[in-house]
């Protein structure tokens, strides 16, 4: 179950945003991809999942080759997405949008159970449109979503963007349990400190489209490296 | 009877020459390759191309026929029949394109009355000989204007007395909320008052309207001894299938605009038009009264796909020799003179009968008839008379009639101008 | 024109005429109200698009078809033709509403236009079935005033029940909120897309079938006759598609056949187009925009 | 609406604002607005003195945002009254309230793509009576756009668009500026940025409302911070003193912050 | 007035020039110019080289090419797009009538002509306040001036009736209103009727004085409001701009422009009938529209001629193609259009010269490292 992404080019419009982007994801871990706004994190994520025809290079995903593959193509690979902004469908019901993300994954397996055991207020509200919840509630909901159709590896954007301090540490506290207790894979992107050192084991910084450095176990702890590549 | 016309407006225009070319008095003028040449502007597509496609090929027919003879003083007739799609912008733009640039030197146009209205401007302007052929409200007196269909007054007179003979005096007449179907219900009030009938009901029904429920159930509620139907288009056939899926059969139905012209009695199953009785001058059915003449398998064979054979395809038929005999003794195709000639007036023998044009009001008298769709919506004939245009020749002006031959005009008059209507 | 005088035969006739434009009108909007509602495309092709459907019921009935098994022939065309158009031309306007509307306009010309080269200036009509129930001097049609209501009133709760029940609908919603979210959930947005197209002319196929034996004759130009009520109802109805069309309609046929009932067809036509203008002007965001903003209110005192 | 109490606001506001400027520029009385269940703004009484910069915190959802809108007049509120420079601004469409001195700058960047920057500073400033090119030329400069000027604003950064679109409101010089997360997304040198306009334009006499996130940037340039909670006033005050508070660390700033 | 240009300075020219130009319109170079006044002399001289019913046939384009000024206008700059703009052409069409009628001599018809523009320009002006005030948006606007055009579309229909008169004047339902008068330069009984190429040189004058006009209106500081609100009405809303009245000057000066083109159009053909108000009539010009552009001016107005002229043409088939095949090649042309050339023909074309041009500075430049695009 590794992410293999090499040579990666990828951009809008002919415009090129993404330059030769090469890493791996290992099965279990959590890895970030930090930098500041503008930099292409969320262009990478989304040629990841597939929603960004990469001009070059290969997206692997567990032995497979995904690179020029539509997204459903993806989430059907066992690939969750927790967009930016926490775009849940605001006009289905919260049952509705975990029902849709039953289409994650292989479809052999759901979560229901454990994503209302880890959001109490999904099932509280189970029947409410998802557009009248708060920020923090939707970021939940969009992370239980992806989770609810048992993927592999979990692609989160962001996820502190627009969300109050106090619900992000729970957030993160959150995304860290999900890796532990199912070996779910994640690769998420961030600009916000607290949640990069909580949450990752190992980060890449990206600027300018490119991967400018690599910050392994030991060096996460220091603040200062980090900051190089971040707004605050 | 020869006269100068000089209408009103291209007298204003002399003054406009300082600026601009006045474009007026065109007559008399030939086709570019020097020969006659026939404007045909019928329409194959829109709205009334069911109607107008089989004058388009009665039209074609009759002038191949004439061409296939000799054609006209030895000349062969140049056709000239762009589709005007059924939208009178089209129209007026090609009636001068015809006139101006094909230089015409007569024209057959037009299905419904708006667009004869909509091209008799340039009509008058260029003094063009134009025929229009569909039965319409009548009234038009107009110069270098021959309707040669039956008129209202004509189909009406003819199935109305009729009807209350057979069925009683209580008559409902709904008919298309426009000037022709507003001026055929006058006329049916005319007669109403001629020989005291009631009217127990009269509704206006805008063209577009499909659904004939609320009028069925006012008819329903009125309960009248006939109906008088002058509805018009596709929209309105839609009420003859609903009049059957109500039943209303037993109530028998007078009109001038069904079958003749869309052969309902053909495209709907029965018993839709059953005991529908229509006022016609002809249809297919009639055959040719020539004799030695087949109209019927000519035009079959001309055109094997036409839907057809319709009254106003036969008035373009016998119309189109009706200009070419007036040609052949006029001994030119200089409008004027051939208007001349057609005002002197003229007999001819057409598929429908021996009819006569009057000279004064360039009116045909035409045998009329009833036909009646039975419950297989098979067509009989019956109570021939011939009918003349006699609104126009006796009844308007006080009496004095309208004589095109005295005076020049370009006058629609209506029944209000005569009667209390 | 005096009105009719009040009875309960009168009454009676005033309610089927209600529930005969009432089917009309659902009828006619429900096609063109999913694509619109759900997709943001006008489709000013509707009224060809129900054509076809018509075309397709009158041609194999014609050719000896039981009229049922024609019917679906009629749905079956429209709809494929409705996959086609999705596939080649209304897929690139998606978002772009005004384009679509001069788009489909175009395609409204072709297609009247070819339906008129190739099968002809009209077809024979096909009988209304069922015949009619009788009460005092009146009588109405069973076909127009009673089964057609029926189905439209069956298509509205079909079409809810789609919507809000099935994994497809849910699916459809999710892909018209948020594309790009959608695929990223692992659903296939392109089919979704093109089997929402499909269901909206498949509507408007059924509207095209079911009312081939109620046009009397059949001739390519018919489809405006089912433009401007659907236009007026899905504007009139506001964004939420069925509550719109189904409110829509019911307020719309009240005062189109009591105007025709006692004062005459012109003034029923004329009755429902102002009150259309009335009331977008009365509520820009339609019946259900109102309906919304008002519940919301009322949500909020409690 | 009008009760005499809302009339004494308008003549004897300063309820709240103590400290900062010398009088009361803009206040809400007992402001409330619904979205069907949720009330987003719940009868709140806010105040601002002139020449101050205000920043608005809270968690997503607070409010804060709605209560913009409803002073912009984009929102029509469901009860309360807003009063600007002693004048009703509570029924009054958008473009009057503009008119009394007030401008705004929202959330996500909404210039208009398709023209270039200058014909984008020029669609406010063109209402106007002042100098149209010294306004511009100034404008440009402030804004750091000068080399920009003729670039289409779709071709624009992330930071310039949201300098841009703050030119845009500055150029209406108005009294009192409404800027609704001006340095999201932005780096730290276009945040930099950002804060020494807001200071210039402040020592020029403007009043701000500023609603952010970024705890940072608030404490760059802040006197006074609310803090809205559930659509109603949390606490309002210095800083120093927020940032100190317990249950606004609670509620939004979270423990480590 | 900006079509006095015999001062002949090179200041006048450039402030001229300095008002006819800007942003908001295409063709501002001297090149365009000389292209223009050469397309503008061959107009003139058009009648002179060809046949009186050409003239008379293009001056019929010319009377619909202000419909598609009218549209272009408010659709174009300010992003309403009416259904029924020709409503306010048919109603101008029917006031010129009834006054003309009423009215009969030069000086009755200048009043009818000022009487009729001025009742096309209240109407959409009343229209306009109901909707745009009433916060009527988008595709609703679209929709209710469609409704609007057929209300007047059923109602004049069955104006058949002698009760539908007034004054000398028949409504005429159905089948129209005759004997419109023609256009009359004049006072008193005695005055100059413009007819044939008096009337297609009136035409050509004020479409030329309208374009000039319409340049330098959206040139103006109007024109860039105009495009504000297109581009995004809240936020236009917020720099004080009052919207919906901005929305309703448009429309209103909009209604205006169809007016004019409406009395041109009764008194070329001295009729008029309520398909003007049709279904079929008021989807014409927002296919002239869309095909030439809706961000042009002059793109509009050579669609119009273009599209009418084939249309015209297509009537009589094309080779061995009949004329029924004429509706088919219409909407399919339409439907490339919108397909492959989304911006319509004119500003495609510009958008090409544009680029041919960019692409020689390029060549000439060393290129500039490309702007990052936001995330």
């Amino acid at each position: 179950m590794t992410l293999d992404i090499s040579g990666l080019h990828a951009g809008y419009d002919g415009t090129p945003i993404l330059k030769d982007i090469d890493f791996t994801v290992d099965d279990g871990e959590i890895v970030g991809i930090v930098g500041r706004n503008g930099v292409g994190k969320t262009t990478l994520l989304k040629a990841i999942m597939g929603l960004l025809d990469p001009d070059s290079g290969s997206v692997r995903f567990d032995g497979r080759d995904l690179t020029h593959e539509p997204a459903d193509v993806h989430a059907r690979s066992g690939i969750g997405y927790v967009p930016q902004g926490r775009d849940v469908f605001p006009g289905l019901t919260v049952e509705q949008n975990l029902e849709i993300g039953e289409g994650i994954g292989d479809g052999g397996e759901t979560r229901y159970e454990q994503v209302y055991d880890y959001f109490p207020i999904l099932e509280e509200r189970a029947d409410q449109d998802a557009g009248t919840m708060s920020g923090g509630q939707q970021q939940m909901l969009a992370i239980g979503r992806a989770l609810v159709g048992g993927p592999d590896l979990l692609l989160v954007d962001e996820p502190s963007e627009g969300v109050q301090p106090s619900i992000v540490q729970s957030i993160t506290a959150d995304l860290k349990r999900i890796n532990e207790e199912f070996g779910t894979t994640i690769l998420f992107v961030e600009q916000n400190l607290s949640v990069i050192q909580g949450l990752s084991e190992r980060c890449y910084a990206i600027d300018h489209g490119t991967i400018v450095d690599e910050i392994g176990d030991g060096a996460i702890g220091d603040r200062q490296q980090l900051e190089k590549y971040l707004v605050v | 009877m020869m006269y100068e016309s000089i209408s009103r407006r291209s007298a204003l225009a002399s003054g406009a020459t300082a600026l601009g070319i006045s474009v007026a008095g065109c007559s008399g003028g030939s086709g570019e390759s020097g020969g006659p040449t026939v404007g045909i502007l019928e329409d194959r597509s829109g709205n009334f191309q069911l109607n107008g496609t089989s004058k388009w090929q009665a039209t074609r027919l009759a002038l191949e026929e004439i061409n296939e003879n000799g054609g006209l003083l030895g000349e062969e007739i140049e056709i000239v029949d762009p589709d005007p799609q059924s939208d009178n912008s089209r129209y007026q733009e090609l009636t001068e394109r015809l006139i101006l640039q094909d230089q015409v030197d007569a024209l057959w146009a037009g299905y419904s009355s708006a667009t004869r209205e909509a091209i008799r401007p340039i009509i008058n302007e260029n003094e063009q000989l134009y025929f229009y052929t569909t039965q319409y409200e009548g009234g038009v007196c107009d110069n270098t204007i021959f309707p040669v269909g039956a008129t209202a007054r004509q189909q009406l007179g003819i199935v109305t007395p009729y009807l209350a003979d057979e069925f009683g005096e209580d008559i409902y007449i709904i008919a298309a909320d426009y000037n022709f179907g507003q001026l055929s219900g006058d006329w049916v009030n005319v007669l109403a008052q001629e020989n005291g009938y009631n009217i127990v009901g009269e509704e206006y029904i805008p063209l577009d309207e499909t659904d004939f429920s609320s009028v069925i159930n006012r008819i329903q509620g009125e309960d009248p001894d006939f109906i008088m139907s002058m509805l018009v288009g596709a929209n309105h056939e839609n009420f003859y299938d609903q009049r059957a899926t109500n039943d209303l059969e037993n109530i028998p139905i007078g009109t001038s605009t069904a079958m003749a012209q869309g052969h309902e009695h053909i495209r709907y199953d029965p018993p839709a038009l059953t005991n529908v009785y229509a006022g016609v001058s002809y249809m297919e059915e009639l055959g040719d009264l020539r004799d030695g003449e087949n109209f019927v398998e000519d035009f079959y064979e001309r055109w094997p796909d036409a839907n057809y054979l319709n009254q106003e395809a036969q008035n373009n038929y016998f119309s189109v020799y009706l200009w070419a005999q007036a040609v052949e003794e006029a001994g030119t195709f200089d409008q004027q003179e051939v208007i001349d000639v057609l005002e002197e007036g003229r007999d001819i023998s057409a598929p429908s009968g021996d009819l006569t044009l009057d000279g004064a009001t360039h009116h045909m008298e035409h045998e009329m008839r009833v036909a009646r769709a039975d419950e297989n919506h098979e067509v009989s004939f019956t109570n021939n008379e011939r009918i003349g245009p006699s609104f126009l020749r006796e009844e308007v002006e006080g009496g004095d009639g309208c004589d095109l031959r005295e005076e020049d005009k370009t006058t629609q008059y209506v029944p209000s101008d005569v009667y209390d209507v | 024109m005096a009105p009719l005088t009040f009875s309960v035969y009168s009454l009676t006739a005033l309610l089927f005429q209600f529930l005969n434009s009432f089917g009309f009108i659902v009828l006619a909007t429900v096609g063109l109200a999913i694509i619109f509602g759900m997709m943001g495309v006008i489709n000013l092709a509707h009224g060809e698009f129900i054509l076809i459907g018509v075309y397709g019921t009158a041609l194999p009935y014609h050719a000896g078809a039981p009229l049922p098994l024609a019917m679906v022939g009629g749905v079956v065309a429209a709809t494929l033709f409705g996959v086609v158009v999705e596939r080649t031309i209304v897929r690139r306007f998606y978002d772009r509403l005004l384009d679509s509307m001069v788009a489909t306009w175009g395609l409204a010309l072709v297609v009247s236009q070819l339906l008129l080269i190739v099968f002809g200036s009209s077809l024979d009509s096909i009988s209304t079935p069922m015949g009619n129930v009788d009460y005092g001097p009146f009588s109405s049609s069973v076909y127009r005033s009673i089964f057609l209501p029926a189905v439209a009133l069956l298509v509205l709760v079909g079409l809810y029940a789609v919507f809000t029940r099935t994994e497809f609908g849910i699916k459809a919603r999710a892909t018209i909120e948020d594309p790009e979210t959608a695929r990223a959930m692992g659903i296939d947005t392109d089919r979704m897309y093109t089997s929402t197209f499909a269901i909206g002319s498949g509507l408007a196929g059924l509207t095209g079938a079911l009312y081939a034996p109620a046009l009397g004759s059949i001739t390519p130009n018919r489809g405006s006759t089912f433009l401007v009520e659907s236009f007026v109802a899905v504007v009139v109805g506001g964004p939420s598609v069925i509550v719109g069309t189904l409110s829509a309609a019911g307020i719309l046929s009240v005062f189109n056949a009591t105007g025709s009932f006692f004062f005459g067809t012109f003034i029923g036509q004329m009755l429902l187009l102002l009150v259309a203008i009335v009331a977008l002007r009365a509520l820009p965001d339609g019946i259900t925009g109102y309906v919304d903003d008002w519940r919301q209110r009322r949500r909020a005192e409690e | 609406m009008s009760t005499p109490q809302d009339i004494n606001v308008r003549q004897k506001p300063a309820v709240a604002a103590t400290g900062g400027g010398t009088s009361t520029i803009l206040a809400t009385k007992q402001l409330t607005k619904n979205f069907g269940g949720l009330t987003a703004v719940d009868g709140v009484d806010f105040s601002v003195a002139e020449g101050e910069i205000r920043c608005l915190i809270g968690p997503n959802g607070a409010g804060k945002s709605t209560l913009l809108e409803l002073i912009t007049g984009q929102l029509a509120p469901s009860d309360g009254a807003i009063y600007f420079d002693g004048e009703d601004l509570t029924g009054l469409d958008t473009h009057k309230r503009i008119d009394t001195g007030i401008s705004v700058k929202f959330q996500s960047p909404h210039v208009y793509e398709n023209l270039t920057v200058e014909e984008n500073l020029r669609v406010p400033l063109q209402r106007t009576d002042r100098d149209v090119d010294r306004v511009l030329a100034e404008t440009l400069d402030r804004t750091a756009l000068s080399e920009k000027a003729e670039t289409g604003a779709s071709e624009l950064s992330h930071g310039e668009k949201q300098r841009l679109e703050i030119g845009m409101a500055v150029t209406l010089d108005p009294k009192l500026m409404l800027l609704d997360e001006p340095v999201a997304g932005m780096s730290v040198d276009e945040t930099d940025d950002v804060a020494d306009l807001i200071r210039s334009l402040h020592d020029d006499g403007m009043t701000f409302v500023v609603v952010e996130h970024d705890m940072e940037f608030v404490r760059r340039i802040s006197e006074r911070v609310t803090v809205l909670n559930q659509g109603e006033i949390f606490r309002q005050g210095p800083i120093e003193e927020i940032e100190a508070d317990e249950d606004v660390r609670r509620i939004y700033l979270g423990e480590n912050a | 007035m900006t079509d006095r240009l015999d001062a002949g300075t090179v200041s006048v020219v450039g402030r001229l020039r300095s008002r006819l130009e800007g942003p908001n319109t295409i063709g501002n170079s001297t090149t365009f110019w000389v292209g223009f006044a050469v397309a503008v002399a061959a107009l003139a001289a058009y009648p002179l080289a060809t046949d009186p019913y050409t003239v008379i046939q293009s001056s019929r384009y010319l009377a619909l090419s202000f419909l598609a000024l009218s549209l272009c206008f408010i659709w174009g700059y300010a992003g309403v797009l009416s259904f029924g703009q020709v409503a306010f052409f048919g109603v101008a069409a029917y006031a010129f009538g009834v006054i003309g009628i009423n009215l009969s001599s030069a000086t009755g018809v200048v009043v009818a002509t000022v009487g009729a523009v001025i009742a096309g320009t209240l109407s959409a002006a009343l229209l306009g306040y109901f909707m745009f005030y009433g916060g009527v948006r988008d595709t609703y606007v679209t929709i209710m001036t469609l409704v609007v055009a057929l209300v007047l579309n059923t109602f004049m229909a069955q104006t058949a009736g002698s009760e539908w008169a007034v004054g000398e004047a028949q409504l005429g339902g159905f089948n129209g209103m005759t004997g419109v008068p023609s256009l009359t330069l004049g006072l008193g009984e005695s005055g100059l009727v413009l007819e044939g190429t008096g009337f297609y040189y009136a035409l050509l004058f004020t479409l030329l004085a309208t374009y000039l006009g319409l340049r330098v209106l959206l040139n103006s500081s109007f024109g860039m409001t105009m495009v504000a609100v297109r581009e995004d009405e809240a936020r236009t809303a917020t720099f004080g701009y009052n919207v919906p009245f901005v929305k309703l000057v448009v429309f209103t000066i909009g209604g205006a422009l169809a007016a004019v083109g409406g009395v041109f159009y009764a008194s070329w053909g001295n009729y008029i009938d309520p398909s003007v108000f049709g279904i079929a009539f008021a989807a014409l010009p927002v296919v002239w529209v869309s095909v030439g552009g809706r961000e042009s001016l002059l793109g509009a107005i050579g669609a119009t001629l273009a599209i009418e002229r084939m249309r015209t043409g297509l009537s009589s088939g094309i080779g061995p193609i009949g004329s029924e095949w004429a509706l088919v090649i219409v909407g399919g042309l339409l439907l490339g259009v919108i397909l492959y050339l989304p911006a319509g023909a004119v500003p495609t074309l510009d958008g090409l010269a544009d680029e041919l041009r960019a692409r020689r500075t390029e060549r000439s430049q060393s290129t500039t490292a490309a702007e990052e695009s936001p995330e």
